[in-house]
């Protein structure tokens, strides 16, 4: 099982989302988060004095998958994130040891989808 | 540069000072009414407070990146028609008659408009106060259009438009149906409080600025939802307050058709309200808060013309009706045709001010307002006639000038934010600030 | 389906055209007094203004899901109240007297009220004036219930049970106490602006709407801290202003009266607000901003029956005491009872409104109004007994008929919303909107 | 303890009540005007919602975690200064002068102050009227310095300055403006509505707080942007309504005059909301929205004190240059002697009313107000010599009155927040509060 | 030692950590995240136009445990937040390499709890 | 390759960023989270109720680190984030399987920097 971290430009959520239904991956996790990058920030001047910002809005997307699924997600969210400019987000994907779903203590595999 | 630019104003203005600075006598105060003039500067009051009101009623319904964009085009028009009117905008609108088309140029600065009242528009008050009562309508009329084209606008183009859509667009419609010797006004048509003037007026501009800036990027596929409905409560209940000043304040003094309009305005509001809720119950499933605060606009929009020539029983059939028929547009015509009116400017303001026209020619009656007329449905079908005419004249100058304008500010300086620009949002890409912090 | 339900208004409105529409003949100028009539006419801006600011002060306490619900509801009052008052409600209030027990259906319609005025109410303003001003009152005191069911009911049981409160409750209850021929305003009781009509007839119908509706699921063991405090401060910063148009405004003209209310209505609302911040210093460790404003707000409820008969050092007496009771009753007395005024309606507005309409049978003066009676105080015992007697039946009624009311509404669609839709919160559940988005 | 509280204050109360609760009696009905009454009490319904606008304008200017502090702070003043100038304030500032330096106690508890005009201050409306209009003026006057301890002042030590500084200096120095037998008006210096007494004053008193409270932790390395905009509009767009009440309403009478005023407030405002855009554009790469509501409440400030002696064109004039100036304090002298003015209250209201005094100076005209006087520009040197005496003397005495106080505050309890406080916010420390849900 | 991950309604967080207190695990960092599940969004109309949304409010608690606190810490969780009706959430455990008190500068099993 | 979460001081984030910067690290994502933490939170009063609060705002920072960075990204958020008193927050560290950018669909370690 692994547990996937992408981090998205806020305008490609619905496309992502829609991309991984396609591909059976219905189940996720959303936030808002701010991405310093290397995209740049944009100044912001108040009454004169400015503040060079450094941090951009960003999506963050937790996906939790079995095995079989990761490649797939990968593309899936590839395919509708990626625009080929700065900015457009990474995947991080880390190894997740158990699942539980609460509402029926399911564990492992079967508790994921 | 700053050193400059202050020597440069300074010297305007005492040449400003010297040509212009000579401001009319104190009143004979005898024929000043000090519960009128109170009733005016007051209701002058409310009035600009209803330009702030559409900040927010606007404000709340764009996404949180272009919150600050709508409200400094609002707060831009207060600043720059304030001036405008005062240095030539109330001169070509309400200055001495030329051929029916415009006032002149006698007025530029002020100059004769003094306490003493002008009895051509207000026997009661001084000149002044109408003067400024009038200045708050000029500058909500192009706010309202604000509404038609939010998100995606440069703000230079936005100020440019601007000063040349109230100069070359209102001051002459105004001139027209309002001013001593306008042709629309002789020709006897009846608008209490500003339907063509300002509605009709805003809200073919709106319709022609939404077509030619394009649809917002991911319009109508992505999900666009209002960022802070309660904002838009509060402009929207800013805006019925204020809506007092507009209509019963049209009356120019406290008196029986002050109360009436009065009495009217708040009556169709509340018909549009719970008709738009209807509407969606039966319609949508659920009624809205959104959809009543929409309503309430549309029933607003809809009596200004009327307010002073009909009774309470009138201004509750125009209140539903005009539900009735703003919900189409908005709901239906728009998607229909495509267009991105992304706040309704045209389909609730055009569209209200239109059949609100309209209707003060069916129900107008000289038992409200013996200085007003009879509409068809007090037997005098003439007038129906007129205020088509009056529309149709409006709603053609104003479609063909907005075109021409937009066009023109177009070749200059591009009307549309770039795609990235309008990705990051307007408040970042136009203003180097943002509404609200993110960390904090 | 919308082509029917238009068929079916435009016939009714042109039913209603014929029968109703003949309003009366433009006043006599003569007896309407200008000031005055710009008096009451903003005072009645103010007034609505502050079902506005309830929206707000109300809606900041609650949770994010549930604001909407709050201000949907405020709206909803503002609409259909102002509709009923027009059709039927003002004649139910204010028309000819049957037995003092209700106005007659003379004036359905408003048919007779007209531009000229009316002495027996105000014989310097047109009747009308009069009518939309007292329409204001008739929209906020349904609004203010809304405190005590928060949160939690149903939108449709909502709608019933204001227009049968509205109907049932409020229409008599204001007869009584100022309609010509009331009896209670007969029995001579003084409410100079609504405590018994308004406030105490509130509160009472919130107690037990609270008590009939149940507890919010996890009160009160949950934490359920305010959404957005600053829109509570901007919703009683608001009602203070707007406070003035009802209290001043009740004297029905510009004149000493109507200062002397404006200058009490100030003074009790400072006092009770800084009563309460010292409470808090004392009791609770810190003043806080939300004790402040909702001691201001209890203020205010306070002075308005007796701000046309008192002077400022009662009103500071009145501010005092009001924050002190209010603070028991909302900090100990809710807790103890374990009921869920969930905005605390009853403990600020009904008692207030009590403690208000008391206090005004013992501070009144004839120093300051000679129109009004001497207090206990000033050596009128009678007129304590007679307030106490109003305020009793006040409650009575309005605790029978509100409890009977609402057992009607839950027979016919049920109070409550349901468990998951509360959980879910009723923006979502009941009006398919949301406050704010999440994600932009 | 409750109990206690209570009985000791309902004894005190009594107290007051024999001592000083014999009211004047009703009017004589006919000097007093209804048209100026409405128009008075209106304004000064106006005036008390600039303080919660100023909560508003000021409390998006800070960060999340300290926008409840800013607005209780206002509300205080509120509830504070109402009660103190019912007691005593207003007898102090408009008593029987003593010596012009002071009002004498002749009015504490409004003895004497009654329904019957005051001709001495306003003829046609009750003395009551006038003096609760100046009421709204006392608390707004503090009220404005919060911006400059913003974010970090402990709030017992801010109830304890309010207090003091009511009355040791705003009390005295209305008196020697405005009330009879004062000596700067004696002297002739020219003041519509406050531009020494109100902006002058409070300007240099927030320069003095900010310099000996020291800075933000923080400031100004790190970044403090505004957290939450669209409140500063609704705070500036409010300010902008209320201060035609100010202004406007300080002719204490609906006349010509006040027009006038009510003109070049609009005016100026808007001169000077367009002149700090274009600064911005020109200097700083984009015209701001923020800059703008600065540059607009800039314009009113500075046309306070001239609002009812100067023409249209020499309001734009004002607003134009008081801009610049303003612009130049907050961008770049704030910047170059380092002290924390946090929200800009000298930068704005005292450099503004500086200005705005001075400028009176040069450009008041008998033309507009026969009761005025002319300025440098109309010929009479003299006047700007006048000006610039009052404005010295008080710079001079709330410089040194508000360091004395601030001082004394300090050894009492400690005028600054601990660190710790100061970090974690002022709401959570010092009211146990927070503005805004974090998880809901 | 192990990074827990738990997906919650909102309602339930002050029983959770109510109930984790009991177990002597009273760190943890919390944030509101958007949760797209097995349990539907709820459509929203503005102005007649409909907009299906698929997320819905949920609480993420993060918590660092020492390996013998796992289990106490997913039973604590289950036993609070467990309705058996869908939208319950998720528990996800990944495996924590280090863990550092700034204050003290700790590390390890002690830097923890 | 690691994955870095620190929970800080929320006015300590431009200090730690500026170190990090210092460090050669510049990319991270960036969250506001509550704390549940060893400091006490704040009991809030809404008219006579008294609501005991334990959760604090904090900042989150998600780094992914090349392991060659992982030492010094500790380093430098220790550095500017101690003060020594509770409450200075904590790092965890993850290990990251893998991570891709967008944009280009590099994989692994060049995709990280
Ligand atoms: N090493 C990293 N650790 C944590 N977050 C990262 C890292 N690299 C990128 N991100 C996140 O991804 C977002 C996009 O990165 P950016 O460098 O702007 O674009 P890209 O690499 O896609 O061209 C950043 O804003 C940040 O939130
Ligand atoms: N595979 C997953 N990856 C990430 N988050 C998930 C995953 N499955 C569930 N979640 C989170 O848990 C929440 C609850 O899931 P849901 O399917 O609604 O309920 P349940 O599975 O408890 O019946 C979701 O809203 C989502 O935030
Ligand atoms: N075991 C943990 N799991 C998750 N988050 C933790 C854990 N320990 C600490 N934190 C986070 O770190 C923050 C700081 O912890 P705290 O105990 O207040 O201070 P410190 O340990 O630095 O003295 C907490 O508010 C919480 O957000």
């Amino acid at each position: 099982m692994k547990y996937i971290v992408a981090i998205i430009q806020p305008e490609k959520l619905e496309e992502v989302q829609a991309e991984l239904f396609k591909n059976e991956i219905h189940l996720m996790t959303v936030s808002q988060v701010l991405g310093c990058g290397r995209q740049k920030g944009i100044t912001q001047i108040y009454r004169g004095r400015k503040e060079s910002g450094t941090l951009l809005k960003k999506i963050k997307l937790e996906i939790a998958v079995n095995d079989q699924f990761l490649k797939p997600a990968i593309d899936a969210i590839t395919k509708a994130a990626k625009t080929g400019n700065i900015g457009d987000g990474k995947i991080f994907v880390l190894d997740l040891e158990e699942c539980i779903r609460l509402s029926t203590g399911e564990t492992g595999g079967p508790a994921i989808g | 540069m700053l050193g400059r630019v202050l020597t440069i104003i300074l010297g305007a203005a005492f040449f400003l000072l010297a040509g212009l600075g000579t401001p009319a006598l104190a009143a004979d105060a005898s024929t000043v009414n000090s519960g009128d003039t109170s009733f005016v500067l007051m209701s002058a009051a409310l009035v600009l407070l209803m330009t702030v009101a559409l900040a927010f009623f606007y404000g709340g319904l764009v996404r949180r990146k272009n919150v600050l964009s709508i409200m400094m085009q609002c707060l831009f028009a207060m600043g720059l028609i304030s001036i405008q009117w005062v240095l030539f905008g109330y001169s070509l609108s309400f200055g001495p008659d030329k051929g029916g088309i415009i006032g002149g140029l006698e007025w530029v600065g002020l100059r004769g408009v003094g306490q003493a009242p002008n009895p051509d528009y207000a026997a009661t008050i001084p000149h002044t106060a109408f003067m400024i009562f009038q200045c708050m309508f000029a500058m909500i009329t192009p706010a309202r259009i604000i509404g038609a084209f939010a998100e995606r606008m440069k703000f230079s183009a936005f100020c440019i438009f601007l000063i040349l859509w109230a100069t070359l667009v209102y001051d002459p419609v105004c001139h027209w149906v309002w001013g001593v010797g306008g042709f629309i006004r002789k020709m006897g048509a009846l608008d209490f409080a500003g339907g063509t003037v300002v509605h009709i007026n805003a809200g073919i501009a709106a319709l022609v600025a939404a077509v030619m800036l394009g649809k917002r990027t991911g319009y109508p596929e992505r999900a666009m939802p209002p960022h802070n409905l309660p904002f838009t409560l509060l402009g929207a209940g800013c805006l019925w307050f204020g809506w007092f000043g507009f209509n019963a304040g049209s009356a120019l003094a406290a008196n029986g058709i002050a109360v009436s309009a009065f009495v009217a305005t708040n009556t169709a509001a509340a018909a549009a309200a719970l008709m738009w809720a209807g509407i969606e119950w039966v319609h949508g499933g659920k009624p809205t808060m959104l959809g009543m605060a929409t309503g309430a606009v549309a029933g607003l929009v809809a009596i200004t013309p009327a307010a002073g020539f009909v009774g309470p029983v009138s201004a509750i059939l125009i209140g539903l009706s005009v539900s009735m028929i703003c919900y189409f547009f908005v709901a239906f015509v728009k998607v229909k045709f495509g267009y991105d009116d992304s706040l309704d400017a045209f389909g609730v303001h055009g569209i209200g001010g239109l059949w609100g026209a309209l209707v003060t020619g069916l129900l107008a009656t000289k038992l409200i307002n013996p200085a007003g007329a009879d509409g068809l449905f007090f037997g005098n079908a003439r007038q129906f006639g007129i205020q088509i005419a009056g529309c149709a004249i409006t709603i053609g100058y104003s479609l063909v000038m907005t075109f021409v304008i937009l066009k023109a500010v177009d070749l200059l300086v591009g009307i549309r934010a770039s795609a990235s620009d309008e990705m990051v949002g307007l408040d970042l890409t136009q203003h180097n600030e943002s509404g609200y912090t993110l960390l904090d």
